[in-house]
């Protein structure tokens, strides 16, 4: 059977499915997605310093093949959460990536690290909420900014560094300014700002009002950026946006990512989504002939 | 049971009719459709104590709930909460709503005709196939357990409905239950009505005087606890119908998790068995809307 | 019966619903949406100075809720068509507005003068077409150039002129630019660059790799632009993306529009996708007992 | 015919069986899915003359074409084409492709087992409810009248089928039509079999001599041009199969417009009632690519 496994930097990923951030998004969830659901890796709620209690209800809503949410990343701060959370999170036996969503350098500084000594595999920088203020798109969109982060924070830490971007106008500028500053991997996309209003109750649904949209209504666009960056970047890609099946999954490989990230079918589908993705995806490399996830990365392009 | 097979072994819970409950098998449990808040006019509005009012909803395009299943429900401006199903049939479900903060309150000042918006019907409901139900509800936990009897009364089963509250104003359904041919047993915690004291200080007395094979309980969590362990003591499995803060109500934000076996309340739940529950935290802790670990 | 016509400025659209730039490009097939499928206005394919081809096949793909295209601005020239489709445009006696895309401020001018020429109702502003460089988006996200485009084009026309706006880290500045140059109104929002790859062909499908992505998939990103925009224009808002019934359209009239563009929809409804969606807000209207379109713009907000 | 009506006459060109063609009615024709390509296994390569091959294609997944449907057929890295359907039925389909230029001499190239990828199919289809045909094609306009033949012998009606070419070599499927029990007419411009000259030259000779209730036609525009009239001129009604520039094939970008009425070839057509042509620009302009009006 082919390999399934793939290597994210020095990270090895038991096969190229990943739970996106925010997602079931404590230990005890963590470590039933690997163990129960099937990830080949998962990534932690974006943590911040302080307790967050997020927005009120609604907080998600569905919408024509997609869902937007605006939880406001709640999170019992990071403090916290690498004390229980983590620890539990890792008896999945899988790369256990913690998301960290700072409003400044040194936030993301601080949890970083706090991150690396709690035994964390890996971070990912969240560059990218589209629906909370000062730790989100702004600063995806600055490449300047980004260098600077993912400057300092690779310059702390030991394990590999992944920066998280969504869709903005900057997005190849600001991955090159990541590549440029040591990022291990680029994730892209993350949500992308959207308001669903309810025609009844004439009023927007989300107590935010903005929400971040996810699901099959983004693929395609998700699809455009790793295609987008895989042609300019040389670390790897991790594709984010409406995997709900194998056949989009492959889709984000042959554009270029080496892994892929699962977040709302985990509400469409069992929990063992990413179980069923890795199969097709060893059944789709069995038949046409490939011996391994790696050969068909970026098989799109040229 | 394993912890490995809990995504198995909670569909137990969950009706097995694939008409009832398209989801209880394949991989597409739902559709993006199915978290699009629906309206629903409220047709009738009843009070069932000072603080807690029925409000019966005609939700025709909804799949019939099942008991202890609950709606999330939206009173745009007011927030969104989630409502087990206290009856449902005939295009109408009802929920009982308690008053016991902001958003219940404003849902209290609705009047008939006015709008409610309800996703779902979500998660697990009881499984009814034993004979003889012992029903121990404490406050608005009455509401799925007299959704229960009621079907259990359809299908001819026996029962015995006991049910706590403070005064006897507060004690819910009591008649609807006797209607539906079950005994009824009540405690009072200022014994004005029933038993001075908890539900559960009379519950040996009716585990001896009859034979139960089933045990459905709803209310507060340290009630449930003791019930659990009582049921247990004597071998009678007990179905417990839980509490948690819920962010999405469909499985995808963890909001909602029972540690530490991650079970999520919302779609694992929020009926679980009394065994599985006894390695979690149940009765101990659960978490706040950061998802800090907070005392029950 | 409620009143159903809209002005946006001081044109009359008979409903608040108008054929998107782009769909059933020629004077024939816009006078047929007119007469027959029931638009409230239409708008041109996008005219540049010269003759275009556009790309090669494929040019329009499917995906989930949507469709992705490059056609790549494929026109006979504006000369051309102002001649033999306007007139048949015309015909069909509701608003025309002529789509102008200009690669400078000199070509955008040039045509949108011509088109006032031959009788157009006014001109819309293409500022953002996803798929054709220097056409583009690069242009909708550079508020000096929109200000400069729009400025001159205002000063040498009476027509009304509208500005189409794609999604840009920057649209509502770039609105804002519009606004304070005299744009009439704003269209929001073009399609998205997406990129769909087939995983049997290992290949994109479009032959231009990047398209725009349109339809359902991007009407709450659509929605949340003109939510935005509402909040700091005063300008009416025109909204475009994944209308395909009435319950898409009332939620785009309660953002903030006062009229709605139908685009890809026309691939999945029958032509009279217009009549219907006018006669559902019709009666949505009459159900809540408003006596206008007008009474519900914006009615979500605040 | 009304102009205005001209969506729904369209309609009648369309098989009203709702099971054969689920657009047929209500208000949704297609779903976003109709328009994503799907692999189509070769499974057999005919040669039909020196510039001529059919693919067979392996296309379960596809609605079952009528005749006169047409898929669009991309060969990746080598562009997409409109390509009617010469036969299909037992989850396959049969296209018949010239080699007329750069894509088709590509998929010349392919060999059996090699892929296509096709969406579809799409368009009206000629209408088969008269008794007696007349089929009058020319180079691979033959291609959707030899389907149509089929249909046509297996509901026991007769007909006769008049190709013409250059030469002999290019006559396609007069063994097929044969088979299916047609009488068979050739010209030749060559005059190496049968008339020496158009196929429209011997038209009026069957007009005579056979009573036809329809007449069908796909070919160079010209020549359909002289079928349509000379058959209207006799009272008999022609179904003409045009072709147009194609970038969408779905009827959204109005590539295909046939001026002044507006009809969309891709989805009003392909096949039109002849009366509704002689309203329109048929055999006298077209439209390439860039849009621009060009003479036929
Ligand atoms: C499965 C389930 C079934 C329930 N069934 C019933 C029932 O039948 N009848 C009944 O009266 N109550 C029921 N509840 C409890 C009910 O949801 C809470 O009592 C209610 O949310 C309290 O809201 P409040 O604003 O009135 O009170 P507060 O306690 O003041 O709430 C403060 C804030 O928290 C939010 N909030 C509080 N609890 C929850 C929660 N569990 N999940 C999400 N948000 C919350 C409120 O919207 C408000 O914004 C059920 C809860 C669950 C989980
Ligand atoms: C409804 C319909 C049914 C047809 N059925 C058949 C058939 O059964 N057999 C057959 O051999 N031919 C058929 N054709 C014609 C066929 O599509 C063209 O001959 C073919 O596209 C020519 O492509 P080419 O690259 O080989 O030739 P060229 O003429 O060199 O084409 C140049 C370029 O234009 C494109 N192109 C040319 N014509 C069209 C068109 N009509 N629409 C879109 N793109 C085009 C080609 O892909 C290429 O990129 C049909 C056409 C239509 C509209
Ligand atoms: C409920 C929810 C919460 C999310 N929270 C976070 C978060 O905390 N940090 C983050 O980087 N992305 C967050 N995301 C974005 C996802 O990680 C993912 O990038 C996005 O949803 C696209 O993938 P999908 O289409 O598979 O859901 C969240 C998404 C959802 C739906
Ligand atoms: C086939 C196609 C061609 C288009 N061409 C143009 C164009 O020439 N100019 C333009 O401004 N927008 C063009 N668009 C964008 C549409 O006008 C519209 O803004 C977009 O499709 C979103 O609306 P929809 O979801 O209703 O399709 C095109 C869209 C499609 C699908
Ligand atoms: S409430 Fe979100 S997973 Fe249960
Ligand atoms: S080919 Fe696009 S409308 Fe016909």
């Amino acid at each position: 059977m082919p390999k399934l496994t793939v290597k994210i930097g020095s990270l090895k990923f038991s096969n190229p499915t990943e739970l996106a951030s925010g997602i079931l998004c404590n230990g005890a969830l963590l470590r039933r997605t690997a163990t129960e659901g099937g990830a080949g890796a998962v990534v932690t709620k974006s943590l911040t310093n302080e307790r967050r209690e997020g927005y009120p209800n609604p907080t998600i809503v569905g919408v024509r093949a997609g869902l937007i949410n605006a939880i406001g990343l709640s999170n019992p701060g990071y403090a916290e959460f690498l004390r229980h959370e983590l620890p539990l999170a890792r008896e999945g036996k899988v790369c256990v990536m913690v998301s960290v969503a700072g409003s400044d350098v040194g936030e993301f500084l601080r949890i970083s690290s706090a991150a690396e000594d709690s035994g964390a595999d890996g971070v990912e920088l969240n560059l990218s909420c589209p629906h909370v203020k000062k730790r989100g798109l702004e600063m995806g969109s600055d490449p300047e900014l980004v260098h600077e982060v993912v400057k300092e924070v690779k310059g702390a830490l030991k394990i590999p560094v992944h920066a998280k971007f969504g869709l903005t106008d900057r997005l190849t500028d600001a991955a090159l300014k990541a590549e440029g500053a040591g990022a291990d991997a680029i994730v892209a996309i993350n949500t992308i700002k959207a308001t669903a209003i309810d025609i009844h109750a004439r009023k927007p649904v989300l107590s935010n009002i903005y929400g971040g949209l996810s699901g099959p209504a983004i693929h395609s666009i998700a699809v455009r950026c790793v295609y987008e960056l895989y042609e300019i970047l040389s670390i790897p890609l991790i594709g984010s946006g409406g995997v709900e099946d194998w056949q989009t999954a492959v889709e984000f490989l042959l554009a270029g990512a080496r892994a892929v990230q699962i977040g709302s079918a985990v509400a469409i589908k069992e929990l063992n989504v990413f179980n069923k993705v890795a199969r097709g995806i060893e059944r789709y490399l069995d038949t046409c002939g490939f011996k391994s996830v790696e050969e068909i990365v970026g098989c799109a392009h040229g | 049971m394993e912890e490995k097979n809990l995504e198995k072994s909670s569909n137990h819970l969950i009706h097995p009719d694939p008409v009832l409950n398209p989801e209880s098998s394949g991989d597409s449990k739902f559709t993006h459709e199915k978290f699009v808040f629906k309206p629903a006019k409220i047709e009738k509005i009843t009070v069932e104590s000072p603080k807690v009012k029925s409000f019966y909803l005609k939700a025709n395009s909804l799949d019939l709930p099942l008991p202890g299943q609950f709606l999330m429900v939206w009173l745009p401006g007011a927030g969104e909460v989630p409502m087990s199903v206290s009856d449902a049939g005939g295009g109408s479900i009802r929920i009982t709503v308690a008053r016991t903060g902001s958003t219940t309150e404003q849902i209290h000042k609705l009047e008939e005709k006015g709008t409610l918006f309800v996703r779902g019907p979500f998660g697990s409901n009881f499984k009814l196939d034993a004979n003889s139900y012992l029903l121990v509800g404490g406050g608005y936990g009455a509401a799925p357990l007299i959704y229960a009897s009621k079907v259990l009364s359809r299908a001819g089963k026996k029962g015995v409905y006991a049910v706590g509250a403070e005064d006897s104003s507060e004690l819910l359904f009591t008649h609807e239950a006797r209607k539906h041919g079950l005994e009824v047993y009540v405690a009072t915690e200022n014994g004005s009505l029933g038993h001075r004291g908890l539900v559960t200080d009379i519950m040996n007395d009716f585990l001896r005087r009859f034979k139960f094979d089933s045990i459905l309980t709803c209310g507060p969590e340290r009630m449930m606890y003791k019930v659990l362990r009582q049921g247990l003591k004597l071998g009678i499995p007990v179905q417990v119908s839980l509490e948690r803060y819920m962010k999405c109500g469909f499985g995808i934000c963890g909001s909602c998790v029972l540690d530490p076996i991650g079970a999520r309340v919302c779609i694992d739940g929020p009926v679980f068995d009394g065994k599985l529950l006894l390695k979690t935290d149940f009765g101990k802790w659960k978490r706040d809307p950061s998802g800090m670990r907070v005392r029950v």
